[in-house]
């Protein structure tokens, strides 16, 4: 038994394990479970990075799940799967990496954090469970398997969202809006798969792949998978869900929604490259994913500026860094057709897009963090009810003015490098995208400079007189997020060239996706 | 105004089901069905079970069963943890 | 067509479902639509399995020497039905949250988080 | 919840022993026929439904046990990912069990035939698991949701 095989699965089960084991400790020891909760996700992050050594050395890896060895796709002269795989590239990774980085750092900051509520058990579980379904909408590479982690993903964080619901009303509507939501997008993801089903006759998606036709059907299904994601990822015509559940969730679990959200953007693009990639009308679909990122870069700042409470305001400021992301790989999408641009500029658009995503899940981890850390000490989100708590919290404004000068795109921070380029390969490809850009870039650093200066600057507060800096374990979680962002902010071109580039070839590439499953083609 | 766009969206997404129903295939008719063929001949032989849909869910596709438990599960913890202040 | 009037009866219960999210006001309603649209995706997945004259892809005292219908729109149904419980279970408890604190199941007037 | 009228209490006396032997039949047989392990558990489920309704939500506090029902709910699922873990020898969710001769390890008989128990390797061991989970599952989401429409109610007379 050679558990080196195995690692993609146990980067699953373990948590699984644990969110089962989770209810009945706390019948035991209450306070155990909490540290259960990190120690399993440790375990997890720890084995994360080394399959990511693996998958970048040896390349991609599959995991078939009861076959007679966990690399047999095809039995004995099939000419297509039949079991349920994970198929772990370079892109599910890169994922894979944000994933296990914040639920890890979630899990240590919630350990202060949740000392209020009651029922802490349940919220580990819970907190566990999110975890698992966002992994396992990265790794997996069948259809249906993918519905039911994004089932797992939604309903955990329905629950989470809605966990204060017991004594206020906002949290039980905002966790509603969220449900009716994701179960919509989730059923139409179904009927999609039905579709696909009832043309091709396998669930596999590399195999399915590898015989798309783009018929009428096919186009449809497009057009019920594409809207749904991008809802579920907060682009904007869809966006109304985030906001409410972005600023009602408990701070860790804000965290963990961005990377959700993105989770669901990582399907996006891996239905619109790996399942149909040229085969579509590449510069339509990508001129769509174009204005989808514009109208949310654009509508996401207006509306952030208006915003009083601390962490509506980040929310919105999150679905405006989601229309960079889809501005980047839409580029790349719209060029694809066209090998010399797709090499002029279109990589590098989309190495710019792929990038924002991990620096967006660190730094606006790291701003909700903070937004948590000042709701923790004052009971407060509203920005104008707060001030001078930078003489109190001394790590905190540190910790916030990293994170917003990261989210403005200052250098030498994480959001300068890859706002840098998607700006540069985008004026190439439009010079007016560019500019709508950088002027969203500048109302960005404008919002933040507004909050820092109401929430942390100003004489000192009588009513804040008792506050203090926040416990250790939620100090360690900010700190480890900001040396994150500066490591990647000093050395971007390392982590560009070692795992972005290979996670956008891998997103490219469609025939190498088909051929990790159906052999050599 | 809400109303009208409501309603446009609605026309638009109802006019893609129906288009999809006129072009799926025939009701009765499966045109491939490759995978299926292969579970029905083989899935006596290489499970033991005699029921097939069961040896789907239980074999071939176990993993999703276990997450369709999970998903129980989660949902048992999310109402749990709704109703958690209230007491007998 | 009339061969694919079952399909016709999917439409029509998705769209219903979907019609009743985007026009109606009541909590319990909204549930009941998802509850419509879950039913007919369900209802759709078992349609594309269906062979004609074909009999339950289960071999203990089958009738010898006919055709079986295809088992995997099954398998795929049971897990959907399993999972749409459970969504139903938690939507319904959120109404009633939902309903303690406001006092209504109007989402007219369940609006506190806005703009 | 109020309790019902003894007609209905008399009849559920009689017939929920049916129901929940019923459902442990069609977790048992679950790869022999039609059923398995999620159908078993929701008739039995149905069963704890019924017993609710008919002696409402205060009575049957006495013999339906929320406690009970979430540690029958874990234990199931960790019988079913615990079966999943002991193929890791081979895959995950590797069947290890079938045909190699010992538990459940008979060859079946291909074709048409009256069906043994003895066959199907872990399939109706994950059977019992699953049924396990989802009866307990039904269990506590009916009895916290009365409870929960209880207490809704209590607030709207207050």
């Amino acid at each position: 038994m050679n558990l080196s095989n195995h690692i993609p699965i146990l980067i699953i089960a373990i948590p699984l394990l644990a969110a089962f084991l989770v209810p009945l400790i706390s019948r035991i020891n209450k306070k155990a479970t909490g540290i259960l909760t990190t120690l399993a996700l440790s375990v997890s992050l720890l084995l994360t990075i080394v399959l990511a050594v693996k998958i970048l050395t040896v390349g991609p890896q599959v995991y078939v799940f009861g076959a007679t060895s966990p690399s047999l796709t095809l039995p004995s002269g099939l000419k297509f799967p039949i079991r349920i795989m994970f198929q772990i590239d370079a892109m599910s990774i890169f994922m894979g990496l944000i994933t296990a980085v914040v639920s890890f750092l979630g899990a240590t900051y919630s350990l202060s954090f949740t000392k209020k509520y009651d029922g802490v058990d349940k919220y580990y579980s819970l907190l566990l469970l999110l975890t698992v379904g966002i992994f396992g909408m990265e790794f997996t590479g069948d259809i249906f398997n993918f519905f039911v982690f994004l089932e797992i993903a939604s309903i955990a964080s329905v629950a989470l969202i809605s966990f204060r619901g017991v004594d206020l009303g906002e949290p039980a509507e905002a966790g509603f809006k969220y449900m009716v939501v994701s179960s919509v997008s989730a059923l139409m993801v179904l009927f999609a798969i039905g579709i696909f089903y009832g043309e091709y006759d396998v669930l596999n998606i590399a195999a399915i792949a590898s015989v798309i036709k783009y018929s009428q059907l096919d186009k449809i299904a497009l057009g019920l998978l594409m809207p749904v994601l991008a809802m579920k990822a907060g682009a904007v015509p869809m966006h109304m869900w985030t906001p409410d559940a972005y600023s009602e969730a408990p701070a860790p679990i804000t965290m963990m929604l961005v990377a959700a959200s993105q989770a669901s953007l990582y399907a996006l693009f891996r239905v619109v490259f790996s399942l149909y990639n040229i085969s579509l009308n590449t510069l339509t679909v990508g001129w769509i994913i174009i204005i989808f990122g514009l109208l949310s870069m654009f509508i996401g700042v207006t509306m952030a500026i208006i915003q009083k409470d601390i962490k509506r305001l980040m929310a919105y400021h999150a679905i405006s860094q989601t229309g960079y992301m889809l501005l980047g790989v839409g580029v790349g999408l719209a060029v694809l057709a066209n090998p010399e641009a797709l090499k002029n500029y279109g990589i590098t658009a989309m190495e710019g897009g792929i990038f924002h995503i991990m620096n967006h899940a660190m730094y606006k981890g790291l701003l909700f963090l903070t937004a948590g850390a000042l709701f923790f000490r004052t009971g407060t989100r509203d920005l104008n009810k707060m001030g001078g708590l930078a003489h109190y919290m001394k790590y905190t404004t540190i910790f916030f003015i990293i994170g917003a000068a990261a989210i403005a795109g200052l250098p030498p921070f994480n959001g300068f490098a890859s706002k840098l380029l998607i700006y540069e390969s985008v004026y190439k490809f439009n010079p007016l995208l560019s500019i709508i850009a950088m002027v969203v870039s500048i109302l960005t650093l404008a919002s933040f400079v507004k909050v820092f200066h109401s929430a942390f600057l100003g004489p000192k507060l009588p009513q804040f007189k008792e506050v203090k800096e926040v416990p250790r374990s939620m100090v360690f979680a900010m700190a480890v997020l900001s040396c994150i962002i500066i490591f990647f902010g000093l050395f971007p071109d390392l982590i560009v060239k070692n795992l972005v580039h290979p996670a956008v070839m891998s997103l490219i590439e469609q025939l190498q996706y088909t051929g990790t499953v159906l052999g050599g083609m | 105004m809400k109303k009208i766009i409501f309603g446009l969206a609605f026309i638009i997404f109802f006019s893609f089901l129906i288009v999809s129903a006129i072009n799926m295939r025939t009701f009765g008719e499966p045109t491939i069905s490759e995978m299926d063929d292969y579970f029905i001949e083989n899935a006596q032989n290489e499970t033991g079970a005699n029921n097939v849909v069961t040896s789907i869910v239980f074999d071939y596709r176990g993993f999703d069963t276990l997450g369709e438990a999970t998903v129980l599960f989660t949902a048992v913890v999310g109402v749990v943890a709704l109703f958690r202040g209230v007491k007998k | 067509m009339i061969g694919n009037l079952p399909y016709v009866v999917v439409v029509i219960s998705i769209g219903l479902g979907i019609y009743t999210l985007m026009f109606k006001r009541n909590l319990i309603k909204i549930a009941i639509g998802i509850c419509l649209i879950e039913n007919g995706v369900n209802l759709f997945l078992i349609t594309l399995g269906y062979r004609k004259g074909a009999v339950a892809p289960i071999y203990t005292y089958a009738p010898s020497g006919q055709a079986m219908v295809l088992p995997t729109p099954q398998a795929l149904t049971l897990t959907s039905i399993v999972i749409g419980i459970a969504t139903t279970a938690l939507i319904l408890s959120i109404a009633m949250m939902i309903y303690k604190h406001y006092g209504t199941l109007d989402t007219d007037q369940v609006r506190r988080l806005k703009g | 919840m109020k309790e019902m009228s003894r007609i209905i209490k008399t009849v559920t006396n009689f017939v929920y022993g049916f129901i929940i032997i019923f459902g442990f039949y069609i977790i048992v047989h679950g790869h022999l026929t039609p059923g398995g392990g999620f159908q078993g558990g929701a008739v039995v489920g149905s069963a704890f439904a019924l017993l609710l309704i008919s002696y409402g939500s205060m009575n049957s506090n006495k013999f339906l046990k929320e406690d009970i029902f979430s540690l029958f709910e874990g234990f199931g699922l960790i019988l079913f990912i615990v079966l999943g873990f002991s193929g890791l020898g081979i895959t995950f969710f590797y069947n290890f069990l079938a045909n190699s001769g010992g538990w459940f390890g008979d060859t079946a008989v291909i074709g048409v035939n009256p069906g043994d128990m003895n066959t199907a390797g872990v399939i109706p061991l994950m059977n019992i698991a699953v049924g396990l989970e989802v009866l307990s599952a039904f269990g506590v989401i009916v009895l916290t949701m009365a409870r929960g429409a209880e207490f809704t109610k209590k607030k709207e007379n207050s």
